[in-house]
């Protein structure tokens, strides 16, 4: 039995390992600048995995050498002070080992780059919009209660930085190749989460405030968009792209981006022929 | 938070003060009894004997039958959610009802199953016991309590009736959508769920009042809390955290209800909703996460500490050695307590809250994996050089070692940011929380069924029966999660009905999770077995002595067993040293119970008492 | 600590003194005059947070210590209380930020003009 | 353990190492009743903490004005607003049932049943009173024109937290104003020179009860210190 044991609790760890190594499953390959995540998780890796190996085979050790014996007696010995230190320590070192690089990294993350250039992403229940700054490379500000049909966006009118802001009324978006962007994230109804898996970056939209991270995007490609803040029913289904363009077709692709003023053109114009076709 | 333990506490047992009215050479002395014997509720009708039971072992098993009772709906529940992921061909479930199976395994493994089962069930029933007490101290609030938490009960089950159908917002309830169009359950569902939950918290804390109240007044003579079982350590830390931390939930519960029948904006922000515009406006949906988290997180060591605990007494008694570092254990579960008040927005890292948060949390979550992993030093040191009986408990608490160390180990990987940017709401996160919540905890469950069964019932469970329900049970969770954490870094996201194709998603993902999921099924028919052995064992099962696993601590040393009401007979025990004293040098038996004097032991070499 | 105990042997606890009481009972008159003054007076800025701060404290000071009979009481029992709000601190603490960093960014996204 | 005992143990912050570190019980001398009272109290005192933080962060954090409690809670007297009036008298008032509450507790210790029993009548009255002035203001409020979920006067939380908040105290302070009444008809009775077995507890009377009673009384003034800074000052 005990012998049976000891193997079994081996064969686990052994066969934990073996699962990470071999198995067919592991992360998208990194198209983005934050690699350093992908590092962090390795380093992590070493680390716990290390600790976790140690352990499992000082488990099964004991359970096959120190099983139960009539005639032997258990050491008696409630505790050892110095011993306890030094696992303290090293637990603390192993742990600063860990921390450290990680808030180097995430001070990285929150720190946006003055020349990213912003996007905006407008989520809502169950899909994506898009928002470009324009040629003034500012975002105009917006108001839930200006939405409108007429103004689906919700840009605020009296805004004048909002004229030339170019709208993306499709869920496809796309990023120039190396150049740092600044996703100013938007909700108008329930949190959602704007996440690329191979982008790594990640945060949740809520609504009432804007949320933000930044990437630069290092391989073109055409990504999947999916959400990751649970948002109701549709949450599973909420998907979007992302495509990272060379500069010339990244060019094309903008042009044929409406801006606001012609959308509010267009639209009254819409309005008219609509209103003319009623009167008829 | 129990800080009172900032000053080191005395373990030695010179009995200070009272000790020099004693004749310093009688080696036996206790202290003088400072409260007079319990006054008892006697109970004088079947009503007041079998359903509004004052007895606080009684209301224990009421607690742990009606927990595990609702612990196999989440169980139940849990197999719909695994079908539907695996063969979503089947068509087995709605994207709705999907939701709100989810929501309601969730909840009801937290909070109905893992937390009344412990604080409710174990704690009823082994606090007066291992704490040489007659009762609790106010059995009438105790059995209040139960009732209490029977009715939360059934407000939740009703919720899966009413128009709607139950709350689909996941167990974290985050608004806006928890209460808006889009969620299942948005009407109806979500009020019964919260108001469950204020009824949850008032019954808890009548109980949890109770046990802390007993363990801190109404100790046996002799027992300093510096000789308590660590058992009783878990769930009195536990006790205080709920008890800390609950009122961050029942105000947002309050709030929420609010929001959703008054109309008030406290979580909600000017918001479309379907296309058309709300009223509120101004709220903030992320003061409701902070306030969830700061509730929630202690509540996920509120179901870790008892498991803590008892799992060293296990691992001590089936060791047949005392549990290493007793004193630093003590400290690390009430450093890990007052730690978890300061960690909780280590859930929120990617929720929108002050980014410069994640500084501040990061440092603070992996400062509270020093304590545990002291714990965890001290329970394999504990098997180092013992003498290992392989007994049912025995295996349950090793395999828990694994387990936990698995699950502590990722949660590192969560509570370092950066490293949870990209695995935050994946399967990566379920994995984590399913080894360190789901398995571990749960395998100590029922470790602890199998050691205190006799206790109880006064027979031993089978052993075979156990065996098969270990090594499934173990194996296969374990089989369940590990593959798990891979799917998350693959990105796969957590709450999700169906991935469906992806262009970065491999159909061997998919066949992986049909792998988990037939293992999840399998895992669960294992569960029958143990059903069934306890239902039968309760009649047949062998007998069993009076103290079948030789242990030490007192609940073992009731003149009855099962104990009778009062648990002592005449007079409550005097107890003379920890509950570790196994294998002492120069002691005849392997053991030494606490209420063992010294007198009847004199050769023996105690170190610690 | 105890200097008030009753002599009285038949008593199984200490009682204290009335005049204790009417003392702590004028002062949180008068104290709760001066936070009323703080708003009669119009004090803005940091000066009035501070001062309602200060009285706030001091009255719940009072009422804990005498009325309460914190005072009295052993510190086991008064550290076991006072220790668990710094838990409560650091979500205050917490809090303050977080209310500054969402109404930055509702003024910076959201309010034309700001 | 009696007074006498507890006097011979050792004082101050040794006094911690040596109660929790010692038998049986780890406050000395404090009944059970009451050390229950003091958790439970430590517990509701995460309650309001949360309820306050919930108020600081929400009226923080929105971009519409916050109305000016001092010209909201204004009160004419003779023709002339005067800022809080109201909410003046009713600090007054608390704090007087605060005082004679304690003055109950003296004169429970001193097993003195027809002044304990005055006072906390008197204390009841005093609570009551205060709800009264309560619900006043709430109608005052209501009639204004401010709801839970708007508000004429600005920002519509204001409203929400005014309503809850206050709410919520003036419950704790109905439940107390029950408790006070029950206890003076048990102290007029004599249960507690008798020990006279609960009705539902079947527990033995004790003066204790009246002390712990006191202590929600206390914590419920304590409590509305903080509302009275935090809603009516800030
Ligand atoms: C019993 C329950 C339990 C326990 C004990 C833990 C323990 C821990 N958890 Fe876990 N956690 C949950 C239950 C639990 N968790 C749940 C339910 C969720 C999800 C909720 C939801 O969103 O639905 C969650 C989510 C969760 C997150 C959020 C993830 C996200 O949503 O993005 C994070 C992030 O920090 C985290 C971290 C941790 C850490 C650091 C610990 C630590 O306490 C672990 C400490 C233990 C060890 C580290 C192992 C022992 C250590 C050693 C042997 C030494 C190691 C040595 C070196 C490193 C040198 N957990
Ligand atoms: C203690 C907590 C606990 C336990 C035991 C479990 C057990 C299981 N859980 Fe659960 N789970 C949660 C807590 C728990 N879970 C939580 C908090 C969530 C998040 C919800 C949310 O997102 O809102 C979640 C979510 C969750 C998901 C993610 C859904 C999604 O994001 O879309 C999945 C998917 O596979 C899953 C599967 C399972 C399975 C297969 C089991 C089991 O079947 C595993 C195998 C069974 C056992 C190990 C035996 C368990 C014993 C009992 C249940 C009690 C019976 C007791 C006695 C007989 C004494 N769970
Ligand atoms: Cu949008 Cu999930
Ligand atoms: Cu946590």
């Amino acid at each position: 039995m005990p012998v049976t044991v000891a193997v079994a609790f081996l064969l686990i760890t052994v066969g934990s390992v073996v699962f990470h190594f071999w198995s067919p499953w592991w992360w998208t390959e990194v198209a983005s600048n934050w690699g350093g995540m992908d590092d962090t998780i390795i380093l992590t890796f070493w680390i716990t995995g290390f600790v976790f190996v140690v352990i499992c085979l000082f488990v099964s050790y004991c359970v096959w050498k120190f099983a139960y014996r009539k005639d032997r007696i258990a050491e008696y010995k409630p505790e050892d002070n110095k011993l306890e230190k030094r696992l303290t320590w090293i637990t603390t070192l192993g742990v600063a080992a860990l921390l450290a690089p990680g808030l180097v990294v995430w001070n990285n993350y929150v720190t946006v780059p003055e020349n990213a250039y912003k996007v905006e992403v407008f989520a809502y229940q169950w899909g994506w919009k898009y928002r470009l700054p324009g040629d003034d490379g500012v975002l105009g500000k917006t108001d839930i209660r200006y939405i409108s049909d007429e103004n689906p966006f919700g840009l605020i009118l009296e805004d004048p930085n909002g004229k030339d802001d170019r709208l993306v009324d499709g869920d496809e978006l796309h990023l120039l190749l190396d150049r740092s962007v600044k996703f100013e994230l938007r909700t108008i109804d329930v949190l959602h989460n704007f996440y690329v898996p191979q982008f790594r970056g990640k945060m949740d939209m809520v609504p009432g405030i804007i949320t933000y991270y930044w990437i630069t995007p290092t391989k073109t490609g055409d990504y999947e968009v999916l959400c990751a803040e649970y948002c109701g029913s549709g949450h599973y289904a909420m998907r979007g792209r992302v495509i990272v363009d060379k500069e010339q077709d990244y060019k094309k692709w903008e042009a044929k981006q409406i801006t606001f003023e012609k959308m509010l053109v267009q639209n009254k114009k819409n309005k008219n022929l609509q209103l003319a076709k009623s009167n008829k | 938070m129990s800080d009172e333990h900032e000053h080191k506490l005395e373990a030695k047992s010179d009995y200070t003060a009272d000790a020099s009215s004693v004749g310093a050479s009688d080696i036996d002395a206790v202290p003088e009894a400072e409260l007079p014997d319990q006054d008892l509720y006697h109970s004088h009708s079947w009503w007041t004997t079998y359903v509004f039971s004052q007895d606080a072992k009684y209301i224990g098993i009421q607690y742990a039958l009606t927990a595990i009772g609702t612990g196999l709906l989440g169980l139940v529940l849990s197999w719909l959610m695994r079908i539907q992921l695996a063969f979503p061909g089947l068509g087995l479930l709605e994207p709705a009802a999907y939701y709100q199976f989810v929501t309601m395994h969730g909840m009801i493994m937290v909070i109905y199953l893992l937390t009344a089962l412990f604080l409710g069930g174990f704690g009823n029933l082994l606090i007066p016991l291992m704490c040489g007490s007659r009762d609790m101290a106010f059995p009438y609030v105790n059995m209040l309590s139960y009732w209490a938490f029977v009715v939360a009960v059934l407000v939740l089950l009703a919720s899966f009736f009413v128009p709607g159908g139950p709350t689909g917002a996941g167990w974290t309830l985050y608004p806006p959508q928890a209460i808006t169009a889009g969620t299942p359950g948005s009407n109806m569902g979500i009020i019964l769920m919260l108001i469950s939950l204020i009824l949850f918290v008032a019954g808890f804390t009548m109980g949890g009042l109770n046990y802390i109240i007993t363990v801190l007044q109404l100790r046996a003579r002799g027992m300093t809390l510096m000789r308590m079982p660590l058992t009783i350590w878990g769930i009195f830390t536990a006790t205080v955290l709920a008890l800390l931390a609950f009122p961050a939930l029942l105000v947002g519960c309050l709030m929420m209800t609010l929001d959703s029948m008054l109309g008030t904006s406290f979580f909600m922000p000017a918001m479309v909703s379907m296309g058309e515009k709300l009223s509120y406006d101004g709220g903030s949906p992320i003061l409701f996460q902070h306030l969830f988290w700061f509730f929630g997180h202690p509540e996920v060591y509120i179901v870790a500490l008892p498991a803590f605990g008892i799992v060293s007494d296990l691992l001590s008694v089936h060791a047949r050695k005392n549990i290493f570092g007793y004193r630093m254990m003590v400290w690390a579960i009430v450093g890990i307590g007052a730690l978890s008040f300061f960690v909780w927005a280590h859930h929120m890292y990617v929720s929108g809250m002050n980014p410069w948060f994640g500084f501040f949390f990061a440092t603070t979550t992996l400062i509270i994996a020093v304590p545990t992993a002291l714990k965890v030093y001290n329970w394999i040191i504990t098997l180092w050089r013992a003498n290992i009986q392989l007994t049912l408990p025995m295996l349950f608490s090793l395999a828990f070692i694994v387990t936990f160390l698995n699950g502590g180990l990722t949660g590192l990987f969560l509570g370092n940011v950066t490293v949870d940017v990209p695995l935050s709401d994946t399967y990566f996160v379920v994995a984590h929380f399913h080894m360190v919540m789901g398995i571990a905890p749960i395998l100590v469950v029922f470790g602890a069924i199998y050691h205190w069964y006799p206790l109880i019932t006064g027979r031993m469970l089978n052993e075979t029966l156990g065996k098969i329900h270990f090594w499934v049970t173990f194996v296969g969770s374990y089989a369940i999660y590990f593959p798990m954490h891979y799917q998350g870094f693959v990105g796969v996201p957590r709450r999700y009905f169906e991935i469906y194709e992806s262009p970065y998603i491999e159909t061997s993902t998919l066949v992986l999770n049909q792998f988990i999921t037939i293992a999840a099924l399998i895992v669960g028919a294992a569960q029958l077995v143990f059903l069934y052995n306890i239902i039968t064992s309760a009649r047949l099962g062998k007998k069993s002595e009076k103290n079948p696993w030789k242990a030490n601590s007192l609940e073992w040393h009731t003149p009855q067993m099962p104990p009778e009401h009062g648990n002592w007979g005449k007079e409550t025990p005097k107890v003379y040293r920890w509950a570790y004293d196994y294998s002492v040098p120069g002691a005849k038996e392997d053991y030494i119970p606490q209420n063992v004097p010294p007198s009847e032991v004199i050769g023996a070499k105690v170190e610690k008492t | 600590m105890s200097d008030n105990i009753d002599t009285n042997k038949e008593k199984k606890t200490s009682t204290h003194k009335i005049g204790i009481y009417l003392w702590i009972w004028g002062l949180l008159f008068v104290l709760s005059f001066f936070s009323y003054m703080v708003d009669w007076y119009q004090f803005q800025g940091l000066l009035r947070w501070t001062l309602i701060l200060i009285f706030m404290f001091l009255k719940a000071g009072l009422i804990m210590a005498f009325f309460m009979h914190l005072f009295w009481e052993r510190y086991a029992l008064v550290n076991v209380l006072l220790w668990p709000m710094t838990a409560i601190a650091c979500f205050v603490g917490l809090m303050v930020a977080e209310g500054k960093y969402t109404v930055f960014t509702r003024f910076i996204y959201f309010v034309l003009g700001e | 353990m009696d007074q006498s005992s507890i006097e011979k143990l050792p004082k101050g912050w040794k006094s911690i190492p040596n109660d929790l570190g010692s038998d049986q019980t780890a406050f000395k001398g404090v009944q059970w009743g009451k050390a229950m009272m003091w958790i439970f109290l430590l517990s509701d005192t995460f309650i309001f903490s949360c309820f306050l933080i919930s108020y600081m962060k929400g009226r923080a954090s929105t971009v519409v004005e916050w109305p000016n409690p001092s010209e909201v809670f204004a009160l004419d007297f003779m023709g002339v607003p005067v800022p809080l009036l109201l909410i003046a008298i009713m600090t007054f008032v608390l704090i007087t049932s605060s005082g004679t509450m304690a003055l109950a507790v003296k004169y429970g210790y001193e097993k003195n049943k027809k002044m304990c029993g005055w006072f906390i009548l008197l204390t009841a009255i005093g609570g009551l009173t205060f709800v009264g002035m309560q619900a006043f203001e709430w109608s005052k409020l209501i009639h204004e024109g401010v709801r839970p979920w708007e508000n004429p006067f600005g920002a519509p939380q204001f409203g929400s937290f005014f309503f809850m908040i206050t709410g919520f105290h003036g419950t704790h302070v109905s439940i107390g104003v029950i408790f006070l009444f029950i206890f003076a008809r048990k102290v007029f009775k004599g249960d507690f020179d008798t020990g006279k077995r609960g009705y539902f507890t079947t527990m033995k009377s004790d003066y204790v009860a009246i002390e712990i009673l006191g202590l929600y009384w206390h914590f419920v003034d304590l409590v509305w210190v903080f509302i009275f800074a935090f809603f009516y000052l800030w």
